[in-house]
């Protein structure tokens, strides 16, 4: 799979990446070599194809060019056999190549049956991603915003999105699956690498499309994952600060600022307890039932002068507990 | 656009001086004139700008990609974060180029003014009908201005619901959705024009097998347009009763679904991809033969491939929704019969190169055009291969890779042969010719700018660098420095050709009536055409019998054989 | 004119008008398809909407349709045989069908529109009493009295009439679009045969416009069934 | 699409058109029969709609509807004395659209479940969610 690496020496000036080869991040997933050898497959196929028209034409070019004493002869103005052929014999290779296609996404859609396949589940919003982990081995649920897998064990990705399509890209993983808002939709894969790897939205969701980005964390063990994953996802023994904090970076951040400058949103700094004017000329106290009603549905009252692009979030109790601390705290 | 045409000096080249250009004068008489070829003329003007205004924002949109540094929220140009203008700029590049420039770009101008002159007609069958297809196209034009005036959108030119529908912004939204709608219509009825047209106003003698290949192309183009643009039209319709009445179709939290939208809107767009390519292969056809003086090999193939195109292109769309949540039997399925296009599109490029073999290769501009042309629909359609094996497209899917693939076909391909059509054609439509050297200059400054901009997006894409994304990981810095780069090669290229065009309009040397010796019928005209288009009667002839034309040293072009004009008979002794 | 034969133009023209339908069948399809895929995994939502609909009015409307079909089709061949006053009053007849048409659906309309029984989110039904007889009888055998109740369940909380309805209003509204564009038509053409001119050899603007109503029709003959009887 | 340049005037029926008319003349009785006939097949349509036999009242609605279709489209419409030609724009439109009813409903009914368990609040594999 690193086939085309004959050619770096030509193109010798691209800072090759970390890993991975010329034309491919590394191949940290089941799938992932299959379907760069069929790719490479079809490169080849393509090359071929490219330099026998190409070279024909310039051939063509150069021994039947215009100069004095050359005429056009009169040729067969069709054949046949000839057409048949070149119709055929593409058609019976691209077969070929749809076959092994068909066997590899069939490979990429399939979990396997015969071991016990873990689920997680992924939910894209503006402009951020969230993994939950459901009970074992946890004291209930976990939620981090990078993805921690094992190497070598299955896992089943459950999407959802609570406001527009978002797509979910692992491309050393070569899988990607669009959240869909209203349903759910699946994804399976079984990491080969450890290492971390970026995770990516590819499909365009509004302002900060670009900043969608997470990483994979694919972990040797186990128990380093256990241990990442409570670093992460435990806000419950965290104090309501903290906690508070911590929600704010992760979902937050990028539309809203804390030192009172204005961004997508408006700024949180001292907003605890004012009267703010909405988009339809109400006033409107910020406390605790209008910022959870912010947060559940953003839509219904907008502050004036802000547009309508927030996207709605669940939160559990404790969690909203740390929100109103730090909303607090930025009072000053 | 009538302006500064500098009469001709009466007996020049046996044509008189009463041209379509000069046979009435005024803006009025051009307004409301029913003549096919001023019409063409009026959206040749009209789909340059709309390439100019679609290439102004691809420059931008590379200039901010040049490195890939998050941007801070308050930088701030013309009141909005870099990203939402990137956003705006990306999609209105979209927009414009798909449906003001690429699709109505060569069967509307083009074909407009070629397709009645070769049948040896005196215009289109229904005239009025075409004059009605230009005056819905500037209306959707200038909704699209409308859109720009008004801030812009950034739902991309595909405009997903939810996030096209969920927006605040909804004038903008409206009036594009209004815009496609009205564009949609345009093409529909060009698309009846030439179908009636090729069936009703053949000339006696001509069968459809003696029609130039470039008519072939058409008659598939037109098929597409009208049995697929009705579906956008509406699709687009429902999308805005959706958007003001929230009805529950296309929106999840109505009980929506979102991927019917897709399917509704890839039925059509997808077809649309050969609306866009299927002329441009025409216009190759004619390139080819031309300039190699050569019988076109397998005129059939070729004819018959492109109505293969148009008719597998209606049963592949779902090929863009592999991950969209499609259900997997179905992107089965459908990257099943993707693989089928394949074959027509293949035919064809191996037919070009069996009709060059053995004539006699004229190097000038539009035959460089169709050379390029070979080389970058052959990387542009096989790249289309790695796109419709479904495994590979979960990967490729939505990254630079599909970016530089269709560009490829859609820029590399179908403008290519634009350019090359435009510089065949010109001594036709304006009577002048241009300046060869720096029409080569321009081709190849084209040339080299679009591999620049686009190859190395192929490695990126591969890499798994996202689309629409304003900005990015350091490793993909390499491969978007040369891409824009090479985007402002291609774009010096472009203004070089507008520059010298334009020139010869006006000051440029007086064209023959046949400046390539082309067997075609609209070469038996002046240059320009008289406004009844031939002031003597045609001899009808098969496209590809060029033993009918000789050279004459005394007009620089061609003219016809003695023993054709005096018989009213083509000499030619191959048929199709 | 350029064409060489009237008959010649004429049969453009008439190319013309068939390569139109054509595109009036796609331009229909995709609310066709709307209409399959809501039904085809919803059919509990159809057999419900089902009781809104006045089947009497929807064949009512069929029958006047058809009619009109037939005037249609008759003007075509007043002009073919240069039966003025025949031409003329195909004509009136088949505007006037258009415009029954047009006055039931009206009827239709309003009274949707007044119980509250409307696309999408607007979907609200006002008073409980208003509903359909039998969906009301139904209703209440499974225990559902009272306005709030019946909301719930039959609209986007439980069976998703609101898309029913938008499914309907989408199709009728846009067939009923095309009816209206037809009376326009039609009015056009009972100018211009007042004035005299059509003949047998000259009436391609007569045959054309036929075509045209006769697919507004045919349009009809499928969503009568698909919206009104099959539940 | 090879009806090429058609001057004949092969396509102009019945003993009572005019000299020189052009395009074919439907006799009167044809016109009432045919409106007779598609009456008769509403009140069939109607008839049968009140029977409840489940699918089939679905396919016996469209089967009859085609039916009545395809007579206005031959005799109304007059496709059977029309060029060929206009015939198959009229049958490749209809089997576009075939195409893509199916294809979509297909797909949609393939997928529908992981919109009915979202919808209804149940896991993925249509379980009563935990919590």
């Amino acid at each position: 799979m690193t086939s085309m690496t004959g050619l770096l020496g030509i193109i010798g000036s691209l800072p090759l990446a970390r890993q991975g080869s010329f034309w491919f991040p590394p191949q940290a997933s089941s799938v992932a070599a299959g379907t760069d050898l069929l790719y490479d497959i079809i490169l080849w196929l393509c090359v071929a194809f490219f330099v026998a028209i190409c070279g024909a034409t310039a051939l063509f070019v150069v021994k039947y060019r215009k100069r004095p004493g050359h005429k056009e002869e009169k040729t067969a103005t069709h054949n046949l056999m000839m057409e048949v052929t070149w119709s055929v014999v593409p058609l019976a290779l691209l077969m070929v190549v749809f076959g092994i296609s068909m066997y590899w996404y069939l490979e990429m859609i399939n979990p396997p049956k015969d071991e016990k396949v873990y689920d997680i589940t992924v939910r894209g919003q503006k402009w951020v991603w969230s993994f939950k982990y459901d009970g074992d081995p946890f004291d209930g649920q976990m939620v981090t915003p990078t993805l921690h897998v094992i190497k070598d064990q299955p896992y089943r990705l459950v999407m959802d999105s609570p406001d527009v399509i978002h797509s979910m890209y692992l491309p050393a993983f070569r899988v990607k699956q669009d959240c869909v808002p209203g349903r759910y939709n699946k994804l399976w894969f079984r990491p080969t690498m450890a290492g971390e790897f970026p995770l990516y939205c590819t499909e365009y969701c509004g302002d900060d499309h670009s900043n969608m980005i997470t990483t994979v964390i694919v972990h040797e063990d186990a128990n380093s994952w256990r241990d990442a994953i409570i670093k992460e996802g435990d806000l419950k023994n965290k104090p309501p600060l903290e906690r508070g904090q911590i929600i704010y970076e992760r979902n937050c951040k990028t539309c809203h600022t804390v030192d009172g400058k204005k961004s997508t949103g408006p700024s949180f700094k001292g907003i605890w307890g004012k009267e703010e004017e909405m988009s339809d000329g109400s006033k409107v106290l910020v406390d605790e039932a209008y910022v959870r009603e912010s947060l559940n549905e953003p839509g219904k009252r907008i502050v004036k002068g802000y547009p309508n692009s927030m996207t709605p979030f669940k939160f559990q109790d404790h969690e909203y507990e740390g929100i109103f601390a730090y909303l607090k705290s930025l009072k000053d | 656009m009538a302006g500064g045409v500098v009469e001709k000096p009466a007996g020049a080249y046996g044509g008189s001086t009463k041209n379509y250009l000069n046979e009435t004068r005024g803006i009025k008489n051009w307004l409301i004139t029913l003549d096919h070829k001023r019409i063409a003329l009026m959206y040749l003007v009209a789909v340059t700008s709309a390439l100019l205004l679609g290439g102004f924002f691809a420059i931008a949109l590379r200039t901010v990609l040049w490195d890939g540094a998050v941007r801070d929220p308050q930088d701030l140009f013309l009141g909005l974060r870099i990203e939402q203008m990137y956003n705006r700029y990306f999609t209105l590049h979209g927009a414009v180029m798909v449906f003001l420039f690429i699709i109505p770009g060569i069967p509307a101008s083009l074909g407009n003014f070629v397709l009645p002159m070769q049948l040896g007609a005196k215009d289109l069958a229904l005239p009025r009908l075409n004059l009605m297809s230009l005056y819905l196209y500037w209306i959707g034009a200038i909704f699209f201005v409308g859109v720009l005036a008004l801030g812009g959108l950034d739902t991309g030119w595909t405009l997903y619901p939810p996030y096209s529908l969920g927006r605040d912004t909804s004038i903008p939204l409206i009036l594009a959705l209004s815009a496609v709608f009205i564009l949609g219509f345009s093409s529909i009825l060009t698309g009846l024009n030439f179908i009636v047209t090729m069936h009703r106003l053949r000339p006696p003698g001509m069968g459809m097998y003696d029609m130039p290949l470039f008519l072939w192309a058409l008659y598939a183009t037109s098929l597409i347009q009208v049995l697929a643009t009705p579906v956008i039209g509406l699709t687009l319709g429902l999308s805005l009763i959706e958007h003001v009445f929230h009805i529950g179709i296309f929106l999840p939290e109505y009980g929506g679904d979102p991927v019917l939208y897709q399917h509704f809107f890839w039925f059509y767009s997808h077809p649309a991809v050969y609306i866009m390519i299927l002329p441009a292969m025409g216009v190759q056809s004619e390139l080819i033969a031309t300039f190699s003086r050569k019988h076109v090999f397998g005129y059939k193939a070729i004819g018959w491939s492109s109505i293969a195109i148009a008719v597998i292109g209606f049963i592949v769309w779902g090929h863009h929704m592999f991950v969209a949540g499609q259900s997997p039997a179905a992107g089965l399925i459908f990257s099943f019969l993707t693989f089928f296009v394949a074959i027509p599109s293949a035919i064809k490029v191996f037919n070009w190169v069996a009709t060059m073999y053995k004539g006699s290769i004229e190097l000038k501009t539009p035959m460089l055009y169709g050379l390029a042309f070979m080389y970058l629909f052959g990387i542009g359609g096989l790249t289309g291969l790695f796109l419709a094996s479904i495994a590979n497209n979960v990967h490729l899917h939505d990254t630079y890779f599909v970016i530089a693939h269709f560009h490829m076909v859609m820029v590399g391909s179908t403008l290519n042969a634009f350019f090359g059509g435009v510089h065949y054609w010109w001594p036709k439509m304006t009577g002048r010719m241009y300046n060869e050297t720096l029409a080569k200059i321009a081709c190849l400054l084209v040339f080299v700018g679009f591999n620049l901009a686009f190859m190395p997006q192929f490695v990126a894409g591969t890499r798994g660098m996202p689309r629409r994304y304003a900005n990015y990981s350091d490793e993909f810095t390499i491969f978007h420095q040369w891409s824009t780069v090479g985007a402002y090669i291609l774009g010096a290229g472009v203004l070089l050709q507008v520059i010298y065009l334009t020139h010869s309009w006006f000051k440029g040397a007086r064209a023959p009536k046949n400046p390539w010796g082309a067997a075609s019928l609209e070469w038996q005209s002046d240059s320009p055409p008289d406004f009844h288009n031939f002031t003597k009667p045609v001899v009808v002839m098969a496209a590809y019998d060029y033993e009918n034309w000789e050279y004459d040293a005394n007009t620089g072009g061609y003219e016809l054989r003695k023993e054709v004009v005096e018989t009213g008979r083509s000499i030619a002794t191959v048929h199709n | 004119m350029h064409f060489d034969t009237l008959h010649n133009q004429f049969q453009a023209g008439k190319l013309g008008m068939w390569l139109f339908l054509g595109q009036e069948v796609l331009f229909f399809a995709a609310l066709f398809t709307a209409y399959a895929v809501y039904r085809g995994n919803h059919t509990e939502m159809f057999h419900y909407g089902q009781f809104f609909l006045n089947w009497q009015m929807g064949a009512a409307n069929t029958i006047v349709l058809l009619f009109s079909s037939m005037t249609a089709a008759w003007s075509v061949r007043c002009a073919q045989l240069e039966q003025r006053k025949g031409l003329l009053l195909t004509i009136a007849v088949t505007w006037l069908c258009a415009a029954t048409f047009m006055i039931i659906k009206y009827f239709e309309y309003t009274h949707k529109i007044h119980v509250g029984s409307v696309w999408g989110a607007s979907f609200n039904i006002h008073d409980f009493s208003e509903l359909p007889e039998k969906l009301q009888k139904l209703l209440t055998e499974q225990g559902i009295t009272t306005t709030e109740a019946a909301n719930a369940k039959l609209g986007k909380d439980g069976l998703g009439l609101g898309t029913f309805f938008a499914v309907y209003f989408c199709m009728t509204g846009l067939h009923g679009i095309h009816v209206l564009v037809g009376m326009g038509l039609y009015a056009w053409l009972f100018v211009r045969a007042l004035k005299g001119s059509f003949n047998r050899k000259y009436y391609g603007a007569v045959d054309n416009i036929a075509l045209y109503w006769h697919i507004v029709d045919l349009i009809w003959i499928f969503l009568f069934p698909l919206l009104y009887l099959i539940g | 699409m090879s009806d090429g340049h058609a001057h004949s005037h092969d396509d102009h029926g019945h003993g009572e058109a005019l000299p020189g008319t052009i395009g074919h003349v439907t006799p009167a009785s044809t016109l009432i029969g045919v409106f007779l006939t598609l009456v008769v097949l509403t009140v069939i349509t109607v008839a049968a709609a009140q029977v409840d036999v489940g699918r089939l009242n679905v396919v016996g609605a469209l089967a009859i509807a085609t039916v009545k279709g395809s007579i206005v489209a031959l005799w109304f419409m007059h496709l059977r004395y029309d060029k060929r030609f206009n015939f198959f724009i009229m049958f490749g439109s209809v089997l576009f659209l075939l195409w893509m009813v199916g294809y979509i409903l297909f797909d949609t009914k393939m997928y529908q479940h992981d919109m009915e368990n979202y919808r209804h609040n149940k896991t993925v594999d249509g379980k009563p969610k935990p919590e």
